[in-house]
């Protein structure tokens, strides 16, 4: 039965505006196979699959499913296909409960009632056939972000999908979880469904996959089976020159403690506690990374730090000074840097140019304002310098900030808070979603402000990243610092072992 | 400039002089604007009558008074109390022009200003002597607007109508504080009657929701500013009418004259400006008739004063 | 910018053809009630000063709205915060009566933008500390208002000659000469409210993009979490947004009170008595001007021209006035209506798109 | 202040109290569903004025109280379709889109009456039905079981939403479009579909809403509703978007109404203070709903277009 591709896509192009998002694209998927597509973020890959799934249509090329050409305009026709997806960002309405989650859409058998008893009973049914154990009648924001992955897939599922997308579907997983969602996998392609999977994380796909695929600039550049693949020529493929795993950075001794954070303890949206009585120390010279797979906690204890997030108890020390819970400001005007991981909703304001981003946080001072008054002639200049001293692609200082891509978006954040030149810096996933050169970049960035002098946090889900840039390693579980190691002896497996509670 | 720009009817060349009114409320308001517009329909000597209704926004009339001077109209009728304030201001500015204002007491000693009012109260008393005689509870009820003016004046006449008749019977006023909530209206109906009163009257454009209550439970209305028996033919008793061209005849005969008025006139029993309309639906104890009647000569001859 | 006004102005004319065909079907001369139309607003001195005088309140409350808009605040409690304004400058005309002109005339103003900036900032309070969304506070507050103003203008205010002659119109004695709006030209009305308009809106503009407030405002208008990772305050934000939008709608109330000719406050009961809905109108200008204060200048003295010439047709072919109110409807729909096709011509200009993010700004804080 | 506790005007009170909230229920449901699925429609009061004149003027030529509210109902679905595409397809502004409604509604209404009517005429109300048994109760009897058919109607239209919202897939469907669009969306859940049919019915029910209040008090006049309309709008956030919590509005505000009436009536408020006594029922709205504001969330795509794919 694996004999002819269950889907196709042919000559596929899709161009936003600025943008060549897949350029002449094709790809194919057998019947109870593992396709992995790889790319640098940008590459192409979510915008493919939603052409696929008809959340875009496409400027050429068309979708063959079992042979004959369909045309998926949109996720009504997919699902009619037998084509389901888990997209990268969920899609799921958190004030339902899973139950609900799963049945919109979907016809009653007590039409005009809904069904959820039944709906409860297939869910339960699926989960155990598939390893997917949860509670349908939980309302979704309060399950965690393992738990929604799993709403996702059986959301595919019940609909009895044979094509199924996976978008970046482990990155915000244990590693547990992902060893669950493997063994899930099996089990679906022993019954002949073919399974789309994205991810980043090279090791992963060299694991569960049969065929790789990968795309750069909107291009397939290369299609390989797995058994012949290695990391290396994955890599090569993917960035189209050699990359260099680690970055160089000298030995430095670090000096007197500038963060202080004491017995910690903040509470998370949904009331209960997501950091509980936290210790840590970040000196004057040395970067701290902070690895651990998100939902432990490191959201919420970030933004505690930067004043962002109201605190139960514990005290944070910027210099001596106790800044716990006085906001924003105060923690700033400190000497904190702060660099946050919703780079889109709270590092930068799209509709604001770049010029006004890169005073966002400092428009109140003597420099750029002059008794409440914004001095336009002192914020041009500090914006050209900037754009011109970190290197940020944009046509010009007054383009909306929106339209900067995401790697330069975080290179304007990173300027405008390295440029208030901070004792402290905190860094959380400073590049996620930013293609490799731009994290390059960061990285340096990042060490150049340590040997400065600078105290760096910095928080990442990408062990590879923390191993590669950390002076010291903190692992975070279940907002605890479950251990602290230095980067030199650091091993990966222990890492990985605390990193998932162990 | 030349009249022809003004007026829908065809220009003021017709024999007759040319008429302009500003009113608050709708000219079918079965109230206070419908009153005016009545009473110009019935005036001698008029070639055209302009009308602009429902300019509850003062600052508006003021526009629409100002610009019927301008486009050459001879009377401009500024039929709103709270229109005086500005009247004052435009009159001077067109010395040839004349203007009535309504209603109210006040010409501001301008010499193409004239005034008119009605003595509501009067009619008011009248009909507060038949609600007297015709309740049977003791308890009449009275739903008001806001507590100004032709409202207030018609009210006064009436509790104090009911009062000297018959010092016994209760008169239940409940000012809804709104000209335009005919439902609160409906409601305040409800409440009066809650309270026992067999007998019903209130002023202004809001209590036609008032007539529907009294009409459902089969109490007795009186209705004042204009007939109001079309919306209730069972149980409208009778309607104090105002018969403004009765004063408004003399100003037209003097501007078609060429002369200028700065008059205060006011429409009552005597001058028959005021009139109580019956209601033919609604067989009226003779005697409350009768009692009507002298209520009416009384006025007349100042036997009996309103108290209002 | 081109698209930024040819199309709104082809939206008006469209919705202008409709109600002239409805005229022709009343039976009156669609052509003469062009032309009253036209004549009316701007075919003389006289049209063009009235056209102005109409514009003054809608531009301030419109630049007042822009101010709340691009903070992602709907304000629709302007004929309230015009009736507040209204009622404490007239209250403090009538308690200082002596001071000279130069010190009542910014009194009796300032006391207007005080008592819009209450009105609207209690809204904005409500709002930003208790959650109380602001479409329904307004909207109520707009009823408090109106039964304030019939008290106070049947008791406390009232001209003490009503109470004499016992005939009670619910108004104030004329309010002293020393508050008077100044005249510009002498003899015609024109008075110097267009002027304060004018400045207001220039002020809205300055605020909002030149100075670090109004950064702060739109930044949380565009955002409340990147306001707040900026250290901004803010519910203080919304809170003065709100405020800063009802004094300007409380300043068109006080120009209404000392510009009027009658020089007086006077009430027939209703809010739109005495604001003639401009709390309302002023919020479709800021629209026809694309949320600019600067843009609003124009579309207030179009939308004051339609209002005014609207007036003048009824009264030249005598079709019942309520032609002229679902007229304005009608102009507000297709505008509104076209506003995607004005976004998508203009998207990329700075406030185009701005105005655009604001739209889907809005759900964030409509809690 | 004794007179106030007799159970004759307790009665009266809430009598009174019931038949005022009606028009505000059942436009404030209609609009429920609008809000909870993400759009909002300021033109509520004008979609009533055109549905009472409707219901009015139909009631007037054929006597036939159902008819006029058919007519009215159905007037308002047309102005709902309307609005629908105004906001949804045209993804117009909906702050001030609804403006335009009212504006046009308001002037259209008067327009035709005055054309079509001139002077008002009377047109026969609704029939009461007195529940039988439970109507013979003392107190309670007169209070809450002689009222007009259309009242009990009103009220028992507030389950049925709830039911609707709750338990079937349609009102699923919208709870889904109005907090995560793009998840409904995703599952192929039309957004357009259902907000459509929210507007319709918002607008259906909004000119249900005038045909009864006109119907009711057996009268048109030009701007009837006076406001009612969004009075209405005010207690679907009151209701925090919940058929209860809406109803629990419109009966505060319309027993806070008929109590200030009795009161006045009563002699108990004096007519120099009856203006501030007028107040009350606005300010004890907002205090009622600064007590229970915070617990409840605007559904998230309130007044947010959708548009595939951002
Ligand atoms: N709706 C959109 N409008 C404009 N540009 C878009 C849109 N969606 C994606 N793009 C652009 O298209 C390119 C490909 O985006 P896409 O999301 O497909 O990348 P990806 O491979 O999925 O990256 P990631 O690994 O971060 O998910 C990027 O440059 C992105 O900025
Ligand atoms: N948007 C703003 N507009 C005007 N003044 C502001 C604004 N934001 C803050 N301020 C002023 O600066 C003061 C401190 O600002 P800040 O943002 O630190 O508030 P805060 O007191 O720290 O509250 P929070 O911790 O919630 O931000 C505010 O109380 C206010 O007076
Ligand atoms: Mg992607
Ligand atoms: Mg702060």
């Amino acid at each position: 039965m694996t004999e002819g591709p269950m889907l196709e896509l042919r000559g596929i192009t899709k161009r936003f505006p600025g943008v060549l998002a897949n350029d002449d694209v094709s790809f194919d998927l057998k019947a109870g196979e593992v396709h992995a597509l790889l790319g640098e973020n940008g590459a192409g890959k979510s915008t493919l699959m939603k052409i696929l799934y008809g959340l875009y249509e496409p400027d050429a090329g068309e979708v063959l499913v079992n042979g004959s050409v369909t045309s998926i305009s949109d996720p009504a026709d997919a699902i009619a296909q037998g084509i389901g997806m888990v997209h990268q960002h969920f899609m799921l309405v958190p004030s339902l409960t899973v139950a609900e989650n799963v049945a919109l859409g979907l016809d009653s058998s007590r039409r005009p009632f809904t069904d959820l008893d039944k709906v409860a009973a297939r869910i339960r049914e699926l989960g155990e056939t598939y390893g997917l154990s949860i509670d349908s009648d939980a309302a979704v924001w309060q399950l965690s972000v393992g738990e929604r992955q799993r709403i996702e897939i059986l959301k595919a599922l019940y609909r009895d999908a044979h094509i199924l997308v996976l978008d970046e579907p482990t990155a915000v997983l244990t590693p547990q979880e992902v060893d669950d969602l493997f063994v899930t996998f099996g089990r679906m392609t022993d019954e002949g469904k073919g399974l789309i999977f994205i991810s980043h994380k090279l090791h992963e796909v060299l694991e569960v996959s049969g065929r790789i695929t990968v795309m750069r600039l909107g291009k397939v550049v290369g299609s390989v089976q797995t058994a012949e693949a290695t990391r290396q020529i994955l890599a090569e493929l993917m960035v189209g020159r050699d990359v260099s795993f680690v970055p160089d950075k000298a030995p430095r001794e670090p000096a007197e403690v500038l963060l202080a954070i004491r017995n910690l303890t903040v509470a998370g949206d949904r009331g209960l506690n997501a950091v509980n009585g936290l210790n840590l120390e970040v000196r004057a010279g040395e970067i701290v990374g902070i690895a651990g797979v998100s939902g432990n906690g490191q959201r919420e204890f970030a933004e505690a730090v930067a004043g962002m997030r109201d605190i139960e108890s514990g005290t944070i020390e910027l210099s001596g000074v106790d800044i716990a819970g006085a906001g924003p400001s105060i923690a700033r005007a400190n000497g904190l840097g702060y660099v946050p991981e919703e780079r889109m909703h709270e590092g930068m304001i799209g509709a604001f140019t770049v010029a006004e981003n890169l005073i966002l946080v400092h428009h109140d001072e003597d420099e750029f304002s002059n008794r409440g008054m914004l001095r336009f002639p002192a914020i041009r200049r500090h914006a050209e310098r900037l754009v011109e001293e970190y290197a940020i692609k944009t046509p010009s200082i007054d383009t909306h900030g929106s339209s900067l891509s995401g790697g330069n978006i975080q290179k304007m954040i990173m300027a405008r808070e390295l440029d208030a030149e901070p004792a402290v810096l905190l860094a959380a996933q400073p590049t996620r979603g930013v293609d490799i050169g731009a994290a390059e970049y960061i990285h340096s960035r990042l060490i150049a402000q340590r040997d400065a002098g600078v105290a760096v946090l910095m928080i990442s889900e990408d062990l590879d990243e923390v191993l590669a840039v950390a002076d010291r390693i903190a692992v975070m579980y279940e907002g605890e610092i479950t251990g602290i190691v230095d980067a030199g002896e650091a091993k990966r497996e222990d890492i990985g072992l605390l990193m998932a509670g162990g | 400039d030349s009249g022809d720009d003004g007026g829908g009817d065809g220009g003021g060349d017709a024999d007759g002089i040319r008429i302009a009114i500003v009113g608050p409320s709708a000219s079918n308001d079965l109230a206070f604007t419908q009153s005016i517009v009545e009473g110009v329909n019935r005036l001698d000597g008029v070639s055209e009558a302009a009308i602009t209704d429902g300019t509850f926004v003062v600052e508006d009339a003021a526009t629409a008074i100002r610009n019927y001077a301008d486009e050459g109209y001879d009377l401009v009728l500024a039929h709103g109390s709270q229109y005086g304030g500005s009247l004052q201001e435009i009159a001077p500015d067109f010395p040839d022009t004349q203007f009535a204002w309504g209603t109210a007491a006040d010409t501001f000693g301008l010499a193409n200003v004239s005034a008119y009012e009605a003595a509501s109260d009067q009619g008011g008393y009248v009909m507060g002597v038949m609600a007297a005689g015709l309740t049977e509870s003791g308890t009449i009820g009275v739903v008001g607007p806001i507590e100004v003016g032709d409202a207030k004046l018609y009210v006064d006449g009436f509790v104090n109508g009911a009062k000297a008749t018959d010092p016994g019977v209760t008169v239940t006023v409940n000012y809804i504080d709104s000209f335009s909530d005919v439902a609160l209206a409906s409601e305040a109906a409800e409440s009066l009657l809650s309270v026992g009163a067999d007998v019903l009257t209130g002023t202004a454009q809001m209590t036609v929701g008032a007539i529907g209550v009294a009409n459902e439970n089969g109490v007795a209305w009186f209705g004042t500013q204009s007939n109001q028996s079309s919306v209730a033919p069972d149980i409208v008793v009778a309607n104090q009418v105002y018969k403004w061209e009765v004063v408004l005849q003399d100003l037209v005969d003097a501007v078609a004259a060429g002369d200028l008025t700065s008059e205060v006139y006011e429409i009552n029993f005597e001058n028959g400006g005021l009139v109580i309309e019956y209601n033919d639906g609604y067989d009226l104890a003779d005697d409350l008739v009768d009692a009507a009647n002298a209520a009416i000569d009384g006025l007349k001859d100042g036997s009996i004063t309103t108290g209002a | 910018m081109l698209a930024k006004t040819a199309i709104p102005i082809a939206a008006v004319i469209g919705a202008l053809v409709v109600g002239l065909l409805a005229i022709a079907a009343l039976g009156a001369d669609p052509v003469r009630a062009l032309e009253a139309l036209v004549q009316g607003s701007l075919g003389s001195r006289d049209a063009l000063i009235e056209t102005v005088l109409k514009a003054t309140p809608l531009l301030l409350v419109g630049a007042g709205i822009t101010v709340a808009f691009r903070t992602s605040v709907i304000n629709i409690g302007g004929e309230g915060q015009m009736v507040a304004g209204g009622l404490l400058s007239t209250s403090t005309a009538l308690v200082v009566p002596d001071l000279p002109a130069w010190i009542l005339l910014p009194l009796v103003l300032a006391m207007g933008l005080v008592g819009g900036a209450v009105w609207g900032g209690l809204a904005g309070y409500l709002k930003a500390f208790w959650g109380v969304n602001e479409i329904l506070s307004t909207i109520m507050l707009n009823i408090v208002a109106v039964q304030l103003m019939n008290y106070l203008l049947r008791g406390p205010l009232i001209d003490p000659g009503e109470i004499e002659r016992g005939t009670r119109i619910p108004q104030t004695k004329r309010l002293p000469e020393a508050a008077d709006l100044p005249l510009l030209f002498g003899d015609d009305r024109l008075h110097s409210g267009p002027l304060i308009a004018v400045a207001a809106a220039i002020f809205a503009y300055i605020l909002l993009w030149r100075t670090t407030f109004g950064l702060r405002l739109r930044a949380v208008g565009l955002s409340q979490e990147s306001a707040k990772y900026a250290g901004v305050n803010v519910r203080w934000s919304i809170t003065s947004a709100l405020a800063i939008s009802g004094a300007l709608a409380g300043l068109a109330g006080a120009v209404l009170v000392f510009g009027a000719e009658s020089h007086r406050m006077v009430t027939d009961g209703s809010t739109a008595g005495f604001t003639g809905n401009a709390g309302f109108n002023g919020i479709v200008a800021a629209l026809f001007g694309g949320l600019h204060p600067l843009w609003t200048i124009p579309a207030s003295f179009l939308f004051g021209a339609l209002l005014v010439g609207g007036n003048s047709l009824q009264r030249a072919v005598q079709v019942p006035s309520a032609l002229i109110l679902a007229l304005n409807g009608l102009v507000v729909l297709t505008v509104v209506s076209t506003d995607l096709v004005r976004r998508r011509l203009a998207a990329g200009t700075d406030d185009a798109h701005e105005a655009a993010e604001l739209v889907s700004a809005q759900a964030e804080d409509t809690s | 202040m004794s007179d106030l506790l007799t159970t004759a005007s307790l009665v009266a009170i809430v009598a009174s109290g019931i038949r005022l909230s009606v028009p505000l229920l059942l436009a404030g449901l209609g609009e429920t569903f609008g809000q909870r699925s993400g759009v909002l429609n300021l033109g509520v009061d004008g979609v009533m004025l055109l549905g009472a004149f409707g219901g009015y003027y139909t009631t007037l030529k054929t006597q036939n109280v159902w008819l006029g509210l058919l007519v009215g109902l159905g007037i308002g679905l047309v102005f709902g379709l309307l609005y629908g595409f105004i906001s949804v397809t045209l993804r117009a502004e909906q702050g001030i889109s609804g403006i335009g409604v009212y504006l046009f509604g308001l002037g259209v209404s008067d327009l035709l009456f005055q054309k079509l009517v001139g002077t008002p005429l009377p047109i026969p109300s609704f029939p009461e039905l007195a529940i039988p048994g439970v109507s013979s109760l003392p107190v309670l009897g007169p209070m809450l079981f002689e009222h007009s058919i259309v009242v009990y109607v009103a009220f028992a239209l507030v389950p049925v939403a709830v039911i609707v919202l709750n338990k079937t897939t349609f009102g699923l469907n919208i709870r889904a479009v109005g907090e995560t669009p793009e998840a409904a969306d995703s599952l192929g859940v039309s957004v357009g579909r259902v907000r459509y049919a929210t507007t319709i019915i918002g607008g259906a029910m909004a000119g249900a809403a005038g045909a009864v209040l006109t119907i009711e008090l057996s009268i048109f006049q030009q701007n009837l509703t006076n406001a009612q309309g969004f009075i209405a709008i005010a207690l679907v956030y009151f209701g925090a978007w919940r058929p209860i919590g809406v109803m629990l509005g419109a009966l505060l505000f319309g027993l806070l109404n008929a109590l200030v009436l009795q009161m006045k009536t009563l002699g108990i408020i004096p007519p120099d203070a009856s203006n501030l006594a007028a107040m009350a029922p606005a300010i004890i709205t907002i205090l009622a709903l600064v007590i229970v504001a915070n617990r409840f969330r605007a559904p998230t795509a309130l007044t947010k277009p959708f548009v595939r794919g951002t």
